[in-house]
């Protein structure tokens, strides 16, 4: 079964996006929408720690294995620590054929406004773009 | 499918297996116990061979009711679309240069004819309303004094849409223009009678009706006026129009596969009907999906959708291990939104959602049922992981 | 050949069976059991049609000595050749408008070369000696500033004259000329190694060794500058060079072919001299016999005679059930003496009494004894009925 | 098998040229070589009547096969009769294709030579033409 366009942990990923869904008690939320993507993050968190991260997200399977694969690495991490977060890297590791990156770019936008967001309202992600 | 019982296939639009019995017909004829002498040789075996070809030869022009010597053997339906339309426009050429198209060919046809415009001929690309069909007085307006062809397919592969050849071929008739007919979808499927029909070129290929891949053929009406310049030259077969050593088991293969489409073309037909609709009933009511193409020409073989606000490239893996089609099957890589679909006038965003479910004649209602549940399936959990749009 | 031992098939180079192991690999692959998807399919089925056009390309490169991006799957040599040249002549168009070939060429080569010198190409034909060699020399001067491509090819077809490739590609490289190769009949017989030979197209086709017949390739040489243009357009398979659905089935044979061929190489090519030096020991002794072409550059798979004062229609006919060819296989209707023979400077006396005997894999002694027996009595016969010449 | 350029008959008289071979006592005989086609006739006859009649030929198997059936169907004819033989009537009955017609014309002009030279010297057929 070759020239798959889509890695075994991308189709995991895809298969399985436990943290899509959204947060009553969000501590930061954030919404994109750009180049007919949209995505949405919400976090959850305790001081500076990260207890729960959701996706929800419109796009490509690779976008949505991306979502899913941010939301489950970050989770008990500093909310800050998201605005490190590269889509080189999961580019890489997925990994994401070059002509995606646009719309991989655009979750990197929001994983990192997020990450930007802390301790303010749970609406203050809505006008970062 | 070997080894996945759960892969449920409905892209025969795409490719279709071949029947047991065109199998039955080929599998002899390739080893050193059947029939595999080059056809042209003049000795015994060579004869033999050839009788094959020429069995085949008259199975197929039943079909398309045709004469044996109206039909060229080629290696599909995209070189049968290319020695058409370049092989008329080539031995036309004096006649004028202006050729009649559509937007929504397959693109052996359309990327033909873009690239005789690049060469100096002029093309009007006719458009079809919003479901699909062409009007005759649209074609009938746009034919010029130096219009040499008119190419515009019998059903179409992405949306199943029938084109009503009969008038659009008269027109081209009365005015003494090449008419050529891509029929990669239709040959075997729906009546064809080229004795009585005005139609000059005809294509078609072999494994979308359970023949081999790798064998087509062009139709070229005997009528005076009606020859096309070869595309390939070289050993003199087939009268020079496509040298080259015939495929004989391919052909022989084409041929069983033509007698069985004549012979059941009426059960097949009613049987894809019935899972076309099935198919249909099963997934109508979910919000926001529409039809694309005609319902009152639709072909029964295919049934393409679209559906507000689903991804189509996450809907497509969703349902996986069901095999269907986004675009035309060679459009498939492309993330493009079918220029098919927008030549209806669809939304880029209603196209790219859009699901081609094609059935053959081993579809069964098991399937559908499997096929419609994925569907449901998929589009409740993409509609749920999808965000609400900003305020 | 079913029903027939009488039958004596010695008409390899016309066609040969499929080697059992081919029938193998592809029988399975046709029907609805078998991976029989579109290749171009984005689903899981496609792709596992894919896989097998992938191994193929792999099997294929490894026999040629190439990378696999540098292979398009044709219909067969026919079409390989004419999109060499042609697609060549077109891509290279503004670089000059001559082309250099041999009137010994096959007629998919000299066809095609014909076809161009009508379109304003100016084609020099250089002549072989009277062995069928063509001197490098010849070749080297024949070379001018507007030269855009060289075409001769590795075995000849009718004669089994082996041109030294190597050296005349040599030279086109020098020269910065472009160099095809017609290589239906030596691929998988004789050895190639494209990665290091100045070579940049070259033809092949799956049913000269073992494959099954409409599938062929065409090697485009990676190297900057080396590109042609599509003879056919369409749907974008194989980048476009060649679109069209691929033929899994026929590729995925023609695969195993290149693989059994290369592992089985040199023990065929000793089976095949040792056939051939076996029919020549058994006839060589009649009276007014000749080979047509050179012994020190013959391929074994080839035997071609002339005899003096024998007339070749009868003397086929006399050795029915032996199947032999007179001319190439393409030529066998045509009663003209052959083309390739009178440029060896055979007369026509001799050409007409020409018979080209090919040996394969499945030969055995026993058959060419046969042969040699239905050859001497033919001729005794013939010999036996013609009337001595008026004083 | 279709497609077989040679008839039945035309492969029955190829295979058994029974009448092909010389008579040591012919009564008439003639000689032609023309378009690369050679063809001899020789006639032993009894008074007017044919009792042997055998023909050599270099040619194509229709022409082997059409001196054949000459020679099989004039044998107890008178030699006259052979001046009435007409290459028409072969063409159709074998039948030979219509592009062998020189050739077969060739024979006609053979036989009916071979007609005229009734009672004349075993040698004088070799210049008719
Ligand atoms: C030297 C050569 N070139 C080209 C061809 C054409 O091959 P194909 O008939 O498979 O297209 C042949 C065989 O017919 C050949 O012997
Ligand atoms: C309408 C139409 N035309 C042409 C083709 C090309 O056929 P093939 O790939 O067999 O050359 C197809 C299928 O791909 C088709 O659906």
């Amino acid at each position: 079964m070759t020239a798959d366009p889509y890695s075994e942990q991308v189709r995991a990923l895809f298969a399985r996006p436990d943290h899509a869904g959204d947060l009553e008690k969000a501590s930061a939320r954030v919404h994109i929408e750009e180049q007919g993507v949209r995505i949405s993050l919400a976090a959850q968190c305790d001081g500076d720690i990260i207890e729960c991260l959701r996706f929800r997200a419109w796009g490509c399977p690779h976008l949505l294995a991306a979502a899913e694969a941010v939301c489950r690495s970050y989770e008990g991490q500093a909310l800050t620590a998201l605005q490190a977060f590269s889509a080189a890297e999961i580019m890489q590791t997925l990994p994401v054929p070059r002509e995606k990156l646009g719309r991989i770019l655009i979750l990197e936008d929001a994983v990192r406004s997020l990450g930007r967001s802390a301790r303010v309202s749970p609406d203050a992600g809505k006008d970062t773009d | 499918m070997s080894n996945s019982t759960d892969i449920v296939y409905l892209d025969y639009a795409a490719s279709t297996p071949a029947d047991p019995r065109v199998v039955d017909v080929m599998t002899p004829l390739f080893g050193a116990d059947g029939d595999f002498a080059n056809p042209s040789s003049g000795h015994v075996a060579g004869r033999r061979s050839r009788a094959h070809v020429e069995r085949a030869t008259g199975q197929l022009a039943e079909l398309l009711g045709c004469r044996e010597e109206e039909l060229v053997w080629t290696s599909g339906a995209t070189e049968s679309d290319n020695l058409a339309i370049v092989g008329a426009a080539r031995y036309r050429a004096d006649r004028g240069r202006h050729l009649i198209t559509m937007p929504t060919e397959h693109k052996a046809v359309a990327d033909v004819s873009r690239l005789l415009e690049k060469k100096g001929f002029e093309v009007s690309w006719l458009r079809p309303d919003d479901t699909g069909v062409l009007d005759p007085t649209i074609l009938e307006a746009a034919i010029r004094p130096d219009t040499q062809l008119v190419s515009i397919m019998h059903v179409n592969n992405e949306t199943g849409v029938i084109q009503d050849i009969e008038a659009l071929g008269a027109i081209c008739r009365e005015r003494d223009v090449l008419f050529h007919v891509d029929a990669a979808q239709s040959v075997g499927k729906l009546p064809l009678d080229l004795a009585s029909m005005p139609v000059d070129l005809l294509s078609t290929t072999a494994h979308k009706v359970y023949g081999p891949k790798g064998i087509g053929a062009l139709y070229i009406s005997g009528r005076p006026g009606c020859r096309v310049e070869a595309l390939i030259h070289g050993g003199g077969q087939q009268g020079g129009r496509r040298p080259g050593t015939l495929a004989v088991p391919l052909i022989a293969g084409f041929g069983e596969a033509a007698r069985i489409a004549r012979s059941e073309m009426q059960e097949n037909h009613a049987h894809l009907r019935s899972q076309r609709e099935r198919l249909w009933r099963g997934i109508r009511d979910l919000e926001g999906i529409v039809q694309n193409g005609s319902e009152s020409h639709a072909f029964p073989g295919i049934l393409n959708v679209s559906i507000e606000d689903v991804e189509g490239e996450s809907l497509l893996l969703a349902l996986e291990p069901l095999c269907v089609a986004t675009g035309s099957a060679c459009n498939s890589k492309s993330q493009e939104p079918s220029s098919v679909l927008r030549a209806l006038g669809r939304s880029d965003m209603l196209a790219q959602s859009a699901i081609r479910f094609s059935f053959g004649r081993p579809t069964t209602p098991d399937e559908v049922d499997i096929a419609v549940e994925r569907y449901r399936t998929a589009i409740a959990r993409l509609r749920d992981i999808a965000p609400g749009r900003a305020a």
